[in-house]
């Protein structure tokens, strides 16, 4: 298959899975138990009167195929609706929060490739020994350990017993720094802990990953060949096992995407840190349909697009599939 | 004459399974070590409430609120004065439930739609895995919080989200797996003989997809008892059942963190890691003991 | 033991006429809206041979020839695309599903590698007894396990009662092998179809397989369709070969006249390469250069003359004929 | 002086239950320009053998004693770094290539000029060159350097992996089944293609099969292995024609000759021993059919039947 089909059968791939998530988000909202109006506006006390008009005003008294269609006009509009608490359009709530999260996922999961695969290769060329059955261990741990709680473990150590990092939020509220230094300073430090966190609970299942799929290369019969030729460890792992070792892992880290957003909710819920995941719990808590909704959509779709920009780099990076 | 194979020999072949089994599986200490924290809290899970005077979890206003270990209360009490050991105790219950039904759950949709979707291919084959994949690119944790909230705060309702949102990783493992036995010749051979679709699917393809299936579930239990936990820390669990997860709820909205009540906070969590880590374990262990990679040939 | 040629009598237990095999090759789900056209993968192009009731035919041929679609298309595991399977006088194609299945206890299969054709959580003795069950064969247990035993000495398996419970890794290859056999003669076949039956089998146990087989032959009247790549076992355990390239065969005729006077230029090169225990100088040998062609890109004219020593510009356009050369001697050249 | 001489090599391979004897007292000898054919069944221990030259087993192998001398020095203690040096540069392997032994990812030219690299310390440019004449010896066309592995037929691979063997110009090349798993047609080419480039070399080539034909028609001397252990060796005439171990003499008595009568020969009784726990006396003796009374409690000697013609049988000793 040529490059330009495949790339046009990915795309058409990620645009079915895309509507079906627009369906998927269309009846979550509306097939399930309750009346909707009621779920939306969530006041136990409501005149029948008022129910009918909001019915009216929501569409709600259309067919459920008009709702459908008006939803996806709205949709290609970039209409996502109304906030309930914020009385914003959904979509610049949702953008105005997008930078801190951008922040905080692209520093943790960076640290944590970069930290997780290095583990693994440490524990993949060291297997069997000590080194290994405690990294084994630890990486394990990490990986059983729920986020929220690493994050109240490392607030009470960190900012209640030692008080070395802030407790919550991105910065000190209503501040005004003198030089951009003490802003950045500043930044970096409410920085940390979050970060911190999140790198834990991440490395551990990149260790885990890249030792598995390293050890299974370790074992190829080309990796024998490598060794007869007389390249030396160091060569034999960078040139040889590593190329071979990381290409999956391209896949794995897009589809650990939806993972690492339910570790971002509960990281910016617990430090209070104002990003989507913050948006979304606080969402959750105050019945703001309209922003969950379109939060969902917005959320799903990024994952959705960067599963198929993987799978156009996988596509460039590995000279098996190019044809 | 010979007398039946057929009544007789199945236990024995059953007992000669297991043994052969279990002697590999106890050469596996990570699988020796899961199997005994998963005993420990099993038997925690039905004889602890005998064991530890549960009746302490209780608001009695005489016990003293958020007091460190003491003796009597070995792990302290919370801002209501109950006794957190005793609410371990009872958390254990609900989570070990809610792993086990969860991938029950997980595992039954999962190994349907993986089996059929991998055996009869074509038009089925893609359909269903479209679906497959669309579960598996949408965030996990939103999908799952939506859906509570919108379902409403229950136990069961907790099991059925987790369960019916956690099976794709599986329907593709046992999928993939469906596939490869497929073409075996000896699957090959029992169409040759005459077997049916159906025959083949139950003798041939199930028998050798189970013990992916095994060890996946047993990872999926895992990944169960943690959302259990994430979903009630973040309000969405069963208000009327005590867990681990709802315990870690209130024991942060009530300020554990800044009252230094690390008694609180860690019994809870460390049970927590500990469950998920045990089944981890076994399910790893599994993992390598059912499927031995093919040795190399020559020697 | 010597090996004396069947196969005399002449009843025709099945005649393969214009035997035609065509795969779709693989292609995207894009490619197909885009209404390019489906290339055709011709594995058997038709084929025309019979076998003889108690004879060993054997197709040879290297890999990509079609030879093991040409077997599995003869007991309909691969629909056939064309042509025509008579077997005992009638048409296997037209056979319903019930007849179908009665057919398949006629005709049996062996597999060439004994580790991948069992299923590794079969016992022995489920194996064996599995085509039993599958037809409703026997009326109770105990004649089930009657039979079973019965197969497994057949195929030369002693104390078959202590095998039973055992798992197919806990057996010797040569065992499998013989369990496998087993597996076929148990629902007593007329015609098996063995596709390589020994060539992941080593030097010291292949000749009790092979042995088994003949055997059954002589004891039990069961013709053989031998499927391999290995000319000199071709020779030694069958009464006619059959040649394969392409998906045709281009010489078929007495395993001694194939290997010993061979016709076709093919041939020619397939016997100078046939390994002997002899110093032989490289030069000796009529090396055909490159490889055997993709079956989906088949060469004009004759199939062969892209590669043929002797070809001239009339194979490039025309396809040789299949016909009977001398008596009972078959080619497609056009130069024999 | 020979060019490689190898003295009682044993090589152990540990496992939870004990040890497997792979590979027991190997003697083999090999001259310059001589091409030695080392056959075996699976699991005889004819590739450990070849791999405890070199050293390139997998963990749990122990190489318990063997002296290895290549012209006369003893490679036998060498250390990691000295290791490296030898194996490509002296010993070459070519590996049963089908799909697995060539990087996937790596150009099929740049795995050639690696080599050339360690080895030679050539520059860039100069490899590369060197890449393509050797390519063009193997009868490859020289454009196709810049291809990957999976874009050459499986007859095509292990061409490349022959040019990537004689690089260096390697004293030994060691063939481990290196025409396996390939056409017949494809496996005469690449065998053909061996021989000639032994001779215009003048290598030392080990080839390790369990194809008797393979070495009956290419090498000058054959040694025959059983369960871990070398039972009869000498000049490949002579071993074929007068096979003077029971093994081997089943073993040829097995082949099919189409020069001869169709005949289909009795097949050697049993399996081969568990090497984790071999019997006791001669390695072969349960399923031999001319056992006399050391055979289960002695092991053989390896006794001279003519010159340069060895062979391990207590009967031989009886003559």
């Amino acid at each position: 298959m040529n490059m330009r089909l495949y790339l046009l059968s990915k795309f058409s791939q990620a645009v079915v899975t895309i509507f079906i998530v627009l369906i998927i988000n269309f009846f979550l909202f509306r097939v399930m138990p309750g009346d909707p109006v009621r779920v939306l506006i969530r006041s136990p006390r409501i005149s029948a009167e008022t129910l009918a008009r909001l019915r009216e005003r929501f569409g709600l008294d259309e067919s459920l195929l008009t709702q459908f269609w008006v939803y996806l006009r709205d949709l290609f509009t970039l209409d996502l609706g109304s906030s309930f608490n914020y009385r914003q359009p959904v979509l610049d709530v949702i953008l105005e929060r997008v930078p801190a999260t951008l922040l905080l996922v692209g520093t943790a999961t960076l640290l944590s490739i970069v930290l997780g695969i290095s583990l693994g290769v440490l524990l993949a060329w060291k297997r069997g020994t000590r080194i290994d059955v405690g990294g084994l261990a630890l990486s394990l741990i990490l990986y059983a350990m729920p986020t929220f709680w690493v994050g109240i473990i490392m607030l009470m150590v960190f900012a209640v017993y030692w008080n070395i990092f802030p407790l919550w939020g991105m910065g000190v509220p209503g501040a005004i720094y003198q030089t951009f230094w003490a802003e950045l300073l500043s930044r970096l430090h409410h920085l940390f802990l979050p970060v911190l966190t999140f790198t834990l609970i991440l490395v551990g299942e990149y260790a885990l990953i890249m030792r598995s799929s390293l050890l299974e290369v370790l074992h190829e019969d080309y990796m024998l060949t490598a060794r007869a030729k007389g390249v030396s460890a160091t060569e034999l792992l960078r040139r040889h096992a590593l190329p071979n070792a990381l290409l999956p892992m391209v896949t794995l880290i897009a589809i650990n995407l939806g993972f690492i957003i339910g570790g971002a909710i509960q990281i910016e819920t617990v430090f209070s840190w104002p990003g989507l995941g913050r948006l979304m719990f606080s969402a959750l808590t105050d019945r703001d349909y309209p922003v969950l909704q379109g939060l969902f959509l917005f959320i799903t779709i990024c994952v959705i697009l960067a599963n198929l920009g993987a799978d156009i780099i996988y596509r460039y990076i590995d000279p098996r599939v190019k044809a | 004459m010979p007398s039946s194979v057929y009544s007789k020999d199945n236990l024995r072949l059953l007992k000669k399974n297991l043994r052969s089994f279990w002697d590999i599986y106890r050469q596996n200490t990570m699988g020796l070590i899961g199997l005994c924290i998963l005993c420990f809290f099993t038997l925690l899970a039905f004889l602890g409430p005998r064991l530890v005077d549960v009746t302490t979890y209780v608001v009695d206003g005489v016990t003293q609120t958020m007091h460190p270990p003491v003796s009597g209360y070995w792990l302290g009490t919370d801002n209501l004065g109950r006794d957190i050991l005793a609410g371990v105790v009872i958390g254990t219950q609900v989570s070990l439930l809610v792993g086990v039904a969860a991938a029950t759950i997980s595992m039954t949709i999962g190994t349907v739609i993986g089996i059929v979707a991998g055996f009869y291919g074509k038009l089925a084959d893609k359909l269903l895995m479209r679906f497959t994949d669309v579960f598996l690119v949408i965030p996990w944790l939103p999908l799952v919080l939506a859906m509570a909230a919108l379902l409403g705060p229950s136990l069961g309702n907790i099991i059925f989200v987790i369960g019916i949102t956690s099976w794709a990783g599986t329907a593709r493992i046992i999928r993939s797996q469906t596939l490869s036995v497929k073409e075996r010749p000896y699957v090959e051979r029992a169409r040759a003989i005459g077997s049916s679709g159906t025959h083949i699917m139950l003798r041939h393809i199930l028998p050798n997809v189970f013990p992916l299936i095994y060890a996946n579930t047993i990872l999926v239990a895992a990944i169960a008892i943690l959302s259990e936990t994430t979903l009630s820390f973040l309000g969405m669990g069963d208000p009327t059942r005590i867990s681990w997860g709802m315990m870690l709820h209130y024991a942060y909205e009530m300020g554990a963190v800044i009252s230094r009540a690390w008694w609180w906070l860690l019994p809870p969590g460390i049970c927590v890691v500990l469950v998920v880590l045990g089944f981890t374990f076994i399910g790893f262990a599994l993992d390598e003991v059912l499927n031995p990679k093919l040795r190399r040939r020559d020697r | 033991m010597d090996i004396n040629n069947r196969g005399d009598e002449q009843l025709e237990l099945l005649k393969v006429s214009n035997l035609e095999v065509h795969f779709a090759a693989r292609q995207g789900f894009l490619s197909s809206l885009l209404n390019k056209q489906p290339k055709q993968v011709r594995a058997v192009d038709g084929l025309d041979f019979s076998i003889r009731k108690g004879e060993i035919l054997c197709l040879a041929g290297e890999s990509g020839s079609g030879k093991t679609t040409t077997g599995k298309a003869i007991l309909r595991l691969v629909e056939p695309t064309g042509g025509e399977v008579c077997f005992k006088g009638e048409d296997v194609i037209a056979f319903n599903r019930q007849r179908l299945r009665r057919f398949r206890q006629e005709a049996q299969i062996i597999f060439q590698d004994p580790y991948e054709s069992l299923n590794p959580r079969q016992t022995v003795f489920s194996t064996v007894a599995e085509p039993l069950e599958v037809n409703r064969i026997c009326k109770n247990n105990e004649q089930i396990e009657e039979r079973v035993i019965e197969a497994l000495t057949d195929a030369g398996l002693s104390n078959p009662q202590e095998l039973f419970l055992r798992y197919p890794h806990e057996l010797s290859g040569g065992q499998r092998q013989r369990l496998a056999i087993a597996g076929a003669l148990v629902v007593k076949p007329d015609f098996i179809m063995a596709d390589e039956p020994v060539s992941m089998l080593d030097l010291s146990i292949r000749a009790g397989i092979l042995k088994l087989m003949v055997d059954l032959r002589d004891q039990k009247g069961i013709s053989y369709l031998f499927i391999t790549h290995d000319l000199s076992l071709a020779w030694l355990v069958s009464d006619r070969i059959a040649i394969m390239y392409l998906g045709k065969i281009v010489e078929l005729g007495s395993a001694d006249t194939v290997i010993r006077q061979p016709l076709h230029p093919y041939t020619r090169a397939l016997v100078s390469v046939i390994p002997v225990l002899k110093r032989v100088m490289p030069s000796d040998k009529k090396l055909l250069q490159g490889e055997t062609p993709d079956p989906v890109n088949i060469p004009t004219g004759c199939r062969f003359h892209p590669r043929c020593p002797e070809a001239q510009s009339r194979c490039r356009e025309e396809e040789p004929l299949y016909r009977e050369v001398m008596p009972g001697h078959y080619g497609a050249c056009h130069f024999i | 002086m020979s060019l490689l001489e190898v003295e009682n090599l044993t090589t152990y391979y540990k496992l939870k239950e004990g040890y497997v004897r792979a590979c027991e007292n190997v003697n083999l000898k090999l001259e310059k320009g001589e091409a030695l054919g080392l056959v075996g069944e699976s699991a005889s221990g004819k590739t450990t053998a070849a791999l405890s030259l070199v050293k390139l087993l997998p963990d749990n192998a122990e190489v318990r004693a063997g002296k290895i001398s290549i012209e006369g020095r003893d490679i036998s203690r060498a250390m990691e770094d000295e290791l490296r040096r030898i194996r490509w540069k002296e010993i070459a392997i070519i590996f049963q290539g089908a799909m697995n032994a060539l990087n996937p990812v790596r150009r099929v030219g740049d795995q050639i000029v690696e080599a050339l690299r360690i080895h030679e310390k050539m520059p860039e440019k100069e490899a590369c060159l060197r890449t393509a004449e050797l390519f063009e010896q193997v009868e490859i066309d020289p454009d196709r350097v810049r291809e990957y592995p999976h874009e050459f037929s499986g007859g095509m691979r292990q061409r490349v992996m022959i040019a990537m063997a004689v690089a260096c110009n390697p004293k030994i090349v060691i063939g481990d089944e290196p025409t396996t798993a390939l056409d017949v047609m494809v496996q005469a080419q690449v065998l053909q293609l061996l021989e000639k480039l032994r001779r215009e070399l003048q290598m030392g080539m080990i080839l390790i099969t369990h194809d008797l034909s393979v070495v009956g028609e290419t090498c000058d001397r054959v040694a025959v292995m059983y369960a871990g252990r070398i039972v009869e060796t000498g000049p490949t005439e002579k071993v074929f024609e007068n096979p003077a171990h029971p093994y081997t003499r089943a073993l040829i008595a097995a082949f099919p000759n189409i020069e001869g009568k169709r005949y289909l020969a009795q097949s050697i009784p049993g399996n081969p021993p568990n090497l984790l726990n071999p019997p006791a006396g001669c390695r072969f003796h349960e399923r031999c059919s001319q056992i006399i009374g050391p055979c289960s409690e002695k092991d053989p000697t390896a006794v001279e039947v003519s010159t340069g013609h060895m062979a391990s049988c207590h009967l031989l000793g009886r003559l």
